[in-house]
């Protein structure tokens, strides 16, 4: 389990790599080496470190081992085809760490961060509606039983796309560069990252790269099904090259638009949903 | 110290659910709460001290 | 489903609407946190429509939390109005000077002889009397450790009942008495909130 | 006797605390939401808060801003009565239960912030409290709905496949808790997340966050 622990992170990382390249040379620059991300990690765990004095210091430190653990927790259960009920609560914990980051240093740009992190909480509720509309198709929310059911009737991708697309819309929401990273803006320095430095930033990337890794193999599992690994890393490298032509070719929303957008794209699953339940 | 400690949790857990000796959820949790002290720690273990730095800051 | 149940709903949703509506339209902070109050009442108004003997269970725990919840808004909103407390004697009506003792009195027999909740509740209003017509200097201290040593009291005649059921009539005049002394010294407590000597 | 229907989305019933005929249970999605709010509501209690750094428009100059004692006591004391309210809320076996426990967190969530002397954040809660206070009204109406259609409130009968609880109750109840501090009835907590204190104000997202989940695991489940 470690190995695949260990594996994900990697590769994780070297998904952020491929994200920016992608990014770049869609922009018409050259772009950093694919293993810069690795090597990005590498470099400020040897950094110098310490705690910013005005820092809340154990909820400072708290929220990268919670950002950690919350991720590896979400990467078992898809190994264990477990609930995904509980990977939706991981996806909402995740908010609570965004919040932390920003508010335990006392910076001021972490704190703007962490407020438009409360503002765009309408991102986690298109994720409500995915689970919902899966629960009401497939009757369960176990992830081996939805795979099953794939199996059976054919990948859930192609019986309902709307909800696909949501998901889609919330992993994008997830991404480094995305039009909705309202939170890691530039004019906000790294918004809620800003203060955390050093060993603290190479492990909040290693729990970052495990974030991307989970979300986009969850994507390839709940949606297109059991099929071989190598098949499915596959999969996940060209929704990742698909999501960063989406990051390289909208620019970054304003948080107010942001939520706009973001609440209009409940609102359809929404929708989508009662329509689904009303057939069925 | 602490990161030779959680290393080697983190390694026994997934040896022993790997053996079959532990249920591969009890791993799983030992590792959730092993691993993040472990990344952490294993920073703090090699990064740089706190001293003087090897280059001086002439300024701008 | 009972019709009468089905028409106690819609009056009740008609009821909630236009107290919605109302807020909605409301734009005086504190003529808001009343209208509130009223929707919270149809909140209860919902769960009292059931009508069994659960209901009223529910009841008391919904209305606690909705008091302690106006209390909370009203709390902020005075800090955050900065409106600062009345200085001068609200009332001032002679008899209020003579008739307090007798009165009081009576009202705090009446609630010994009720004992419980309900007389505890009557044995209060006797003390808020009492206290808000002869001003408060009495020693608030002395009230809050009655109240609690009867508090105890109150949780300890639970125990009777659980660990000794054959002594429930211990427990029952134990608790009866308790609360009824513990209901009168927070009650009385409210005549003597708000500024005023306190040792 | 307490044995959750077989189906039920937040996986086997491990372990039941009962306090007479109040029942919590563990499964292993409510021991997720169990050990999350015990984590942060143990940083609450440990942690010191942060102090806020604000610069001063107009030149280079910051001040840092300190909390002082009386409000830090009453703020931390707000903090793990939510995260205690939360508790309570993430592992109760009866939907009455889960929505006073609801109201409760609005409550203290007001607290938490009511002690910081900032026009904003004061305006803020003040907002916040009203929707939290009419939030309640779809809270206690939907879980009365459901006891006056089921006759019960326990959720081992509600989570089984026998009773059908009417769609309406339970839009009622993700409604309530969404007004306790969800989107979009959120917009108010943007600004009290101003008001320093960390790890206190982070229990107030901790919390709403929780009770949604564990409202969606509720709905899903009726």
């Amino acid at each position: 389990m470690i190995d695949f622990l260990l594996f994900a992170v990697f590769t994780g990382l070297l998904l952020h790599g491929i994200h920016r390249k992608a990014i770049a040379r869609i922009q018409g620059r050259p772009g950093p080496p694919i293993w810069q991300e690795i090597l990005h990690s590498l470099k400020f765990s040897f950094k110098e470190t310490w705690i910013p004095a005005t820092a809340s210091e154990v909820l400072f430190v708290a929220v990268v081992l919670v950002a950690l653990g919350i991720w590896s927790a979400a990467l078992f259960i898809l190994l264990l085809e477990g609930s995904i009920l509980m990977l939706f609560g991981i996806y909402m914990l995740h908010k609570i760490v965004e919040h932390g980051l920003g508010l335990s240093s006392g910076s001021p740009y972490g704190k703007f961060g962490a407020i438009r992190s409360v503002i765009s909480a309408a991102s986690e509720i298109p994720l409500f509606a995915t689970i919902g509309a899966i629960y009401f198709v497939t009757g369960s929310l176990q992830l081996s039983d939805i795979i099953a059911y794939q199996a059976a009737n054919g990948p859930l991708l192609l019986l309902m796309p709307p909800v696909a697309a949501a998901m889609y819309i919330v992993i994008l929401s997830k991404m480094h560069y995305s039009p909705f990273a309202i939170i890691e803006a530039k004019e906000i320095v790294s918004g809620n990252r800003t203060e955390h430095f050093g060993v603290w930033r190479a492990a909040l990337d290693v729990a970052f790269s495990l974030k991307t890794f989970v979300l986009l193999y969850a994507f390839v599992l709940i949606f297109i099904g059991g099929i071989p690994f190598a098949a499915v890393l596959v999969l996940m490298l060209l929704l990742l090259l698909s999501l960063s032509f989406v990051c390289a070719l909208c620019p970054m929303l304003s948080p107010y638009d942001t939520v706009t957008m973001q609440s209009l794209a409940t609102a359809l699953v929404a929708v989508y949903l009662v329509a689904v339940v009303v057939i069925a | 110290m602490g990161t030779g400690v959680t290393g080697a949790i983190c390694i026994a857990a997934g040896a022993s659910a790997a053996l079959d000796m532990l249920p591969l959820w009890g791993a799983g949790l030992l590792i959730v709460v092993a691993f993040p002290f472990f990344v952490v720690l294993l920073g703090l273990w090699w990064n740089a001290s706190e001293g003087e730095g090897d280059i001086p800051f002439i300024g701008y | 489903m009972d019709a009468v149940y089905i028409a106690g709903l819609g009056i009740a949703f008609l009821s909630v609407i236009v107290a919605f509506y109302a807020i909605l339209r409301e734009q005086d902070d504190l003529h808001r946190i009343l209208l509130t109050d009223l929707a919270e009442i149809l909140a209860l108004v919902l769960i009292a429509l059931v009508a069994t003997d659960l209901a009223e269970a529910l009841i008391l725990p919904g209305l606690v939390v909705g008091i302690s919840e106006l209390m909370a808004i009203s709390e902020v909103f005075l800090v955050k109005e900065s409106l600062s407390r009345p200085r001068y004697s609200p009332l001032s009506i002679e008899v209020m000077d003579s008739a307090p003792a007798i009165m009081s009195l009576a009202l705090v027999l009446y609630g010994i002889v009720l004992s419980g909740f309900s007389g505890g509740a009557l044995a209060g209003v006797g003390a808020i009397f009492y206290f808000m017509c002869r001003g408060h200097d009495e020693r608030f201290a002395v009230i809050e450790t009655a109240s609690g040593y009867a508090w105890a009291l109150w949780i300890f005649a639970f125990f009777i009942f659980m660990v000794l059921p054959e002594y429930w009539l211990f427990g029952v005049m134990t608790a009866g008495g308790a609360i009824l002394l513990k209901v009168t010294g927070k009650m009385s407590l409210v005549g003597t909130m708000r500024g005023g000597h306190n040792e | 006797m307490n044995s959750l229907a077989v189906p039920a989305i937040g996986g086997a019933e491990l372990h039941v605390i009962e306090f007479g005929d109040i029942v919590n249970y563990f499964s292993p999605y409510t021991a997720m939401l169990f050990a999350f709010a015990v984590l942060f509501t143990v940083i609450a209690i440990v942690s010191r808060p942060e102090r806020q750094v604000d610069i001063a428009f107009g030149g280079d100059a910051y001040y840092t801003k300190d909390i002082q004692p009386e409000q830090l006591k009453f703020q931390r004391f707000m903090a793990i009565a939510c995260g205690l309210a939360t508790l309570g809320a993430v592992v109760s076996g009866d939907v009455f239960n889960f929505t006073l426990f609801t109201s409760m967190v609005g409550i203290t969530n007001i607290g938490i912030v009511a002690a910081y002397k900032n026009r904003h954040v004061l305006n803020a809660a003040f907002q916040y409290g009203i929707v939290a206070m009419i939030a309640t009204v779809p809270l206690f109406g939907g879980a009365a709905i459901i006891l006056a259609t089921t006759g019960t409130l326990s959720m081992w009968e509600l989570f089984g496949s026998a009773i059908a609880v009417p769609l309406i109750a339970k839009a009622f109840l993700v409604l309530g808790v969404m007004g306790e501090g969800m989107a979009p009835f959120y917009v108010a907590k943007a600004e009290i997340t101003r008001a320093p204190g960390a790890p206190y104000v982070l229990i107030i997202h901790v919390s709403s966050l929780l009770l949604f989940l564990r409202v969606v695991e509720i709905v899903l489940s009726m």
